[in-house]
């Protein structure tokens, strides 16, 4: 399964509209959304992507275009989107070529008023949420306690690595659906946010909190404290949902193959960093594998799994970014703005954010 | 009245006391409390009544004080916690008698009274008489030497007639100058005999709200003795005692359920034919009020929920309910029949939807064997799954069914609706149970109640 | 005492003694009734009192008179040791630390 | 996927020892369920199926067996399971010829005692769980409601059809995930019992209580009535989950092609009675189809996503069942018995149901 | 003491319906039955007193009624609402003032005393006219007459002698057998000195307290003159005023927790130099009570939950205040802020975890502009979702955040344990608005209590 | 009246008044307090029976009396119309059908 996501849903057209925007959409980009081209009033529709891309001054997308396609794009002209700047950098270089403004939403800064454009926090709990239906319906067991006519089956153990957004999303959900839940995360302010959502925090003595929000890397030795205490928690529980991720790195590697070994037949681990390597070895991404008699799952596009209410998350995200710079159907970028300024990846062919420009040794 | 002044002052702090421990004993947390300081009260105030100025015959009165105080001070130490009521009522009565004997030294010393005095005397002296007699009788059917409620033919005729005369007899007496020894007598033994005809057909099972009543007749007793004697001490209080006597016995009687008047009247005119005597194996109710006592003072409560809990939506209520109770220190479980409710695991969903932590929630096989040291079962709309005939009946639909052993609880509260079968539609034994009473109400409402009164026992 | 004053004096102490237990739970009605039984032993007093003013030549005052003292101080005794017996009993649970999840 | 569950699990087998009772076991029967042969304590294992059907007394099962298994059956043997009675008329035969009494779990008594014996219901709860899982794995939109940065996601609304054990269990769940959940039955009794779930109850004036706690079948009427009220209800809900049955007899066809037509596009539709024909017109068994832009999908085997607990269940079903009677380590049944004659299909080379003689017509 | 049995036996009535109607006026459900009962109880006693045997100067005497009545009667009438704690000031300064004349009288006139009587005349006299002329005080503070509280030099040792000078020149003159007027006159100019002296030093924060305690002194004023008279009535109504004006005096200062020593002696002793004076912009707490009160008897209620909701783990008594304050009438609505928690839907799971049903659920945009409407917004456990400086401050972090707008609500009652900022850690200004109080405690217990009182008022 | 008796009334009284409102809530304190404001007016019926008796000759007493008549009159009066308005400002919401899920 691909991207099935939309990067506008027709309530947000009506709003682009409103502030006097003229939109362009390729022709059937919405189906796998559930999004017929007659639910859209008021835009035109391209008969394919290039036609798209060479027309617009503000292209909004959800993954990065492919290379043909910006190239096709307008000198000066706007692209906004997830465009994964850590991954890819000759696709950098060519939005610098091009002249082209691009923003890209995973660099935005994790200010409150940013909190409404922040796709990653939406698709964070949306992937929460599906991550726990994965592994409630691949587990050979219930997650609620249930007393029935010949016995009582205890509740399933669930043990979420990770608790930020996506991970408190999926430690939420597997409680409601009744499983009694566990999580650990290096920042030490999860705790009481796990406890919070009425689950248990492993304390491992390992504390890793970096900035904006985001946690820093690991030395080995904490690593290895860290793997301990956890190996104990894995062997016990029936599901495992790892969520743990470091901003513009492979995810760290958690969960070893000895730690999988020692976990009980039948338990199900779900891996929702398998796009970005994987927190335990062995995923394999976009598949189920069986090691053992453990099932380990790498779903990848996980938002898609939910194309409807994903694409109107996100299609509210970019509509909230770049909405207060739209006056009477064109563009003004306040470039004193934090929020613009901070997101933005390149701008008249220099790359603007620093961390990247690092990165990538541009 | 005495003009000393000392023992006036005395007398007026004893009066205080008495408030300030009355009021301790209406709260579970001061009662203790209570009773000890009107208890120092007491002796304070008989020790300094021997300084009042003129006392005579003080060899006599020490005799009588050590012989009555250590007569009833022994029976009191030893009688059984169940055998109480009775030796409350005894008691009572002795103090009616008391009231009843000063009006009597009063009359034979024909000591001089103006007409509202008088008029107090005589009433005193009656209504000692009748605390006491009535007293005597209740202690005796309490006590099991009399068994039967026994009504006279003519129960009307007989009370109002006797009233009457005692009435008469007693202001005449009173009013007279020097009343004859003989009018005395005769005086007392109808106000004795108007006791006993009061209280004898009434039935043991209301006996205590009797007691209560002839309790608050004491106390108006000694309160009017105290006008006529020019006590103020022994004015407030007996007139506080009678006071909330009243209140008290008003409040026994709804607790219980029988208006007061269906318990006084009803065997005069011969209405309620029962008379109260506890039947054997009927469904008893009790008030929320009660089933918040029973549980908040136990140790340990197992909770059975049921369909009826369900159907109510009662688990939010249910759990904080349980909260509060362990917040007080009793322990509180769950426990789920196998097949309680509509469909595998319908507790469990409920339950967990209102916050139950899965550790207070136990199967049948783990919970079975603690009903027997729970001091409270209750049961929520359920029905079937502690129907006690599963275990005996061969014939029943149920039989063979494992059920909770809600049964063997000391106390069981089954809160449900009205008489509604369960599913499988039979009676259930367990409600005619001894142990067991019923708390009538949809689940929802009647718990809530019961928070409520949960909450007013904490202070 | 005149008639007005014993009027004053009677309407407020039934109202303190109305007021003063109107809120009592279900739990502490026989002991409280017991402990009320108690309170008007003070009975007693009056009795002693009585007897105290009694003739000490008449066979009759004094018998009466002790019969009264006697039951009086039944009442103040049995009451009280019966009401402390029955409190003994109760004591109110200590508090846990209560906690909701 | 197909039949993953086992008729035994390593408490039960315990249990029967403690009874005397000898257990042989084809070898590896147990692995799709996660229980290895390690797991069971005191049994012998067999080879193959057939060296276990020619040894047994008596012979536990989930499914009916295959002719040839039950051609090595020794005669006079008993055979216990979940039988399929209404199913196949050359089974029943082959079941009289070789004398074996045969109990079919289907045929139990639904009488409180048997409760704890009862595979449908707990096997009903399993499934009802399962489908509500199916149905928020597959909805593209969030089933609960979420307010996020960017705006507020309204509950899913979810539409259960048929409120028997199956049914309820997935009213449960998918409220329990967050959903408005509505469900309709046609026995009246069910209203309260949905209700006392937090959902809500369609109405549609067609009572059809049968007997034994079963439903009856509609006569035409009642099924346009039906029909017309629910029509409504389905075109609103997000996903419908489909559970009617009647014994014995295909399962009702409630939902007709016209009424997934005017579903919402993205709409979900697990339908539970998939093996026995479905409730909804086009449903494949074992196949996910989409109906224009609806999924539909029929699962089967549907306990069988959760071996362990399904298997768990079951085993004490059986164990419940047929312990009353193994004495020593012999089998002494009592025909007196109405949960034994009750749910008897042939013994000693006689039919014994009378409702499924005639069904069959023999 | 007049002997007239009719006037008496009217007094008598009056006085028990004075009690009642105070019963009455201390429970919501029957305050306004109980005004109204004292109210015709006040009728029926002055009417009476005219029939008092050997009365003299009717005219005068009607002439000042109908003045003094007419005149506090058109003036309560026409105040506003917000001016109502100075009028009651005066009316009681009024009483006291009564109180202080009767004294005054009796002393000119010279009636002899025994000595008990004589010095209840002198305290009553006292204590009367320190109420006056405190009162008068208070209602010039209050009326913005007079500003600033003023303390003396040596305010501690003017207090000391003025009591003292006031108490011998008083007793001096109660006792002696015929006082002169020059001593009657000082003697109550020194109490009316002693009344202005201490109430000038307080703030007009705690003016409620003190003129609630100056209320209790007029009634025991009035008792005193009652004995001195030999009025049962006025004993028994202004002791009972007295006695319950004491008792509200304390729980008044309890609710403002200001005890009542630092308001009388704060000033006294110069410790609290703020006075009680209401310094704008500081944060200012409630009591569960009031929050209860507010809420019970408001027509609409917004409860915000945050993360400290979640913290606390406090949902399910939220929802449970929530079904309360409907069950009475009330509207509830919960507003989730977009980012409240720590996570999207954070406040959903919570409150589906308590069973709030989605109706009742709104976001942002949805309420926002109900909040004006609101009596009252019940903030639990957030804060940056609330903060007002979103709106106002550029150089705020949260600055052009979408927040609720809690601040519009009549009252705004912030739920949480201290001083704890938000995730954003900044100082949130809405905690400092005028129609804001906070509620300390944790969520889970502050909404307990909360409960507790919401049960309270219902009857 | 003697002075025990006095003081029982005295105690009974206070007794009475202090638990009469002792459960108090919050809400009423101001009104409660303008209500019993109003009860001690009760003052008016003293300085009536005090000018009723005064010297009519004397003019200090006169005019001393009817100020305490004017004052008592206008507490009285005062006090009623306020608590009366404030009072009616407060109306117990009416109950609405609760309901829980
Ligand atoms: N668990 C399953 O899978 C399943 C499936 C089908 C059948 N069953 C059967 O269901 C029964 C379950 O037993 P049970 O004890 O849970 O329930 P039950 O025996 O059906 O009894 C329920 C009781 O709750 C009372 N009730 C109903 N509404 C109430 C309300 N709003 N508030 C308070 N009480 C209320 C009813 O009495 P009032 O009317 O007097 O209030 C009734 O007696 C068993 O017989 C079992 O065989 C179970
Ligand atoms: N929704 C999201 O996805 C998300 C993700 C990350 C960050 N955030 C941020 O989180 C914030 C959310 O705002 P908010 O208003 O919900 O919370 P908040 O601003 O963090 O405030 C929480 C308040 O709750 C109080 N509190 C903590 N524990 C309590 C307890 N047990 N009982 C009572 N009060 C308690 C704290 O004060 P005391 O310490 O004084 O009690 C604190 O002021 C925003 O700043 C947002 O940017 C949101
Ligand atoms: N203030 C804002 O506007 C804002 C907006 C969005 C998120 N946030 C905050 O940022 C936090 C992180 O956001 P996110 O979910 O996008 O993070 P993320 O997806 O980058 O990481 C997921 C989680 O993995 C954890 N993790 C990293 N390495 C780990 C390891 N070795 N072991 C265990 N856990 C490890 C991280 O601590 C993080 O909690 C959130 O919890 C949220 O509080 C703030
Ligand atoms: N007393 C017992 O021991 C016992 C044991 C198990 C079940 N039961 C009862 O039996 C009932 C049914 O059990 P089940 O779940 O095995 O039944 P089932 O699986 O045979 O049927 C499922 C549901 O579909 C419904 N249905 C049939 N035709 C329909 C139609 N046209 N439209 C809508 N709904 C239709 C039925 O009413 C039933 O509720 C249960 O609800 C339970 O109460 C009783």
């Amino acid at each position: 399964m691909g991207e099935r996501r939309l990067c506008v849903v027709p309530d947000v057209v009506r709003k682009y509209r409103e502030l006097g925007a003229q939109l362009l959409m390729q022709s059937g980009a919405g189906v796998s959304a559930h999004l017929g081209d007659d639910m859209f009033a008021d835009v035109r529709f391209a008969a394919s992507a290039g036609e798209v891309f060479a027309a617009a001054d503000v292209v909004l997308c959800v993954q990065p275009p492919r290379t043909e396609s910006i190239a096709a794009m307008k000198p000066g002209s706007v692209l906004l989107g997830l465009l994964q700047p850590w991954s890819s950098e000759e696709r950098v270089r060519l939005f610098m070529e091009r002249g082209i403004t691009a923003f890209a939403m995973e660099l935005l800064p994790r200010i409150s008023r940013a909190q409404s454009m922040d796709i990653l926090s939406s698709q964070g709990a949306v992937a929460g949420y599906e991550c726990a239906l994965i592994a409630a319906d691949h587990s050979p067991k219930f997650f609620p306690m249930l007393t029935y006519a010949a016995g009582t089956i205890r509740p399933a153990k669930v043990l979420v690595i990770g608790a930020g957004v996506a991970g408190l999303q999926a430690i939420a959900t597997a409680r409601r659906i009744g499983a009694m839940v566990e999580a650990y995360d290096v920042r030490p302010e999860t705790r009481e946010q796990v406890e919070s959502l009425g689950a248990k925090f492993i304390d491992t003595g390992v504390a890793a909190a970096g900035s904006g929000g985001y946690a820093r890397e690991l030395t080995d030795e904490e690593k290895a404290k860290q793997a301990e205490r956890l190996a104990r928690a894995v062997a016990q529980c029936d599901a495992l949902i790892t969520t743990a991720a470091l901003p513009g790195r492979p995810a760290p590697r958690i969960i070893g193959a000895d730690m999988i070994a020692r976990m009980k037949p039948g338990a199900v681990v779900v891996d929702m960093a398998a796009d970005t390597g994987g927190n335990v070895e062995g995923t394999v991404a976009g598949d189920k594998v069986w090691i053992n008699d453990v099932l380990v799952i790498g779903p990848t596009h996980i938002p898609s799994r939910m194309p409807v209410h994903a694409s109107e998350m996100l299609a509210k995200n970019l509509f909230n970014f770049i909405s207060p710079f739209i006056r009477d159907g064109a563009l003004a970028l306040d470039w004193e703005d934090e929020v613009i300024s901070g997101s933005c990846l390149t701008h008249a062919g220099e790359i603007r954010h620093p961390g990247v420009k690092q990165a990538l040794g541009l | 009245m005495t003009s000393n002044w000392f023992v006036n002052m005395a007398y007026f702090v004893v009066a205080v006391v008495f408030i300030l421990g009355l009021k301790a004993m209406a709260s579970p947390v001061s009662a203790r409390r209570g009773i000890v300081w009107a208890g120092f009260a007491m002796v304070g105030a008989t020790v300094v009544t021997f300084f009042t100025p003129g006392l005579h015959n003080v060899g006599l009165m020490v005799l009588a004080i050590v012989l009555g105080g250590g007569v009833a001070w022994y029976s009191g130490k030893i009688v059984k916690m169940t055998d109480m009521p009775q030796m409350v009522a005894i008691y009572n009565g002795m103090g009616g008698g008391a009231a009843a004997g000063i009006a009597a030294i009063e009359l034979v010393r024909g000591v001089p009274h103006d007409g509202v005095t008088s008029t107090l005397l005589a009433l005193g002296a009656i209504i000692g008489a009748v605390a006491f007699s009535g007293s005597c009788v209740a202690f005796a059917k309490l006590q099991g030497l009399m068994t039967k409620a026994i009504r006279l033919r003519a129960q009307n005729n007989v009370n109002f007639f006797l009233t009457l005369a005692t009435f008469g007899v007693g202001l005449t007496v009173a009013y007279a100058d020097a009343p004859g020894g003989f009018e005395i007598f005769l005086f007392f033994a109808l106000a004795l005999a108007l006791g006993v005809v009061l209280v004898m057909p009434i039935g043991g099972a209301d006996m205590p709200v009797v007691i209560s009543l002839l309790n608050a007749f004491t106390g108006l007793a000694v309160g009017f003795k105290g006008f006529v004697i020019g006590n103020p001490a022994l004015i407030v209080a007996g007139i506080v005692v009678g006071a909330s006597g009243m209140l008290l016995t008003q409040l026994m009687a709804k607790a219980m359920n029988r208006p007061i008047k269906n318990i006084i009247f009803a065997p005069l005119t011969g209405a309620a034919a029962e008379g109260g005597e506890a039947v054997e194996g009927t469904m008893r109710e009790l008030s929320a009020m009660d089933a918040a006592a029973l549980m908040r003072y136990g140790q340990k409560v197992i909770i059975v929920p049921g369909y009826g809990m369900a159907v109510a939506g009662a688990q939010h209520k249910v759990w904080e309910m349980a909260q509060l109770l362990e917040e007080g220190g009793v322990e509180v479980a769950f426990a789920i029949h196998p097949i309680a409710g509509r469909m595998p695991g319908h507790m469990n969903v409920l339950l967990a939807e209102a916050g139950v932590p899965y550790d207070k929630i136990f199967d049948l096989e783990e919970i079975n064997a603690d009903f027997a040291q729970a001091d409270v079962a209750l049961v929520i709309g359920a029905n079937d799954v502690v129907n006690p005939v599963a275990r005996t009946d061969k014939s029943s639909p149920i039989y063979g069914m494992p059920i909770l052993n809600a049964d063997l609880a000391q106390n069981v509260i089954v809160v449900k609706r009205g008489k509604g079968a369960g599913y499988s539609g039979i009676e259930n034994a367990l409600f005619y149970k001894d142990n067991c009473r019923m708390l009538y109400g949809s689940a929802q409402e009647a718990i809530g109640q019961v928070i409520q009164h949960v909450k007013a026992l904490e202070v | 005492m005149d008639g007005f004053t014993a009027l004053y004096i009677f309407m407020l102490a039934a109202f303190t003694g109305y007021e003063v237990i109107s809120r009592v739970p279900v739990i502490l009605h026989t002991p409280l009734m017991s402990g009320s039984n108690f309170v008007h032993g003070v009975v007693l007093i009056g009795a002693m009192v009585a007897l105290g003013h009694a003739d000490p030549e008449d066979p009759v005052q004094l018998a009466i008179g002790f019969v009264a003292v006697f039951l009086g101080a039944a009442n103040a005794a049995g009451g009280y040791i019966v009401t402390e017996r029955m409190l003994g009993m109760f004591k109110a649970g200590g508090r846990k630390q209560g906690g909701a999840q």
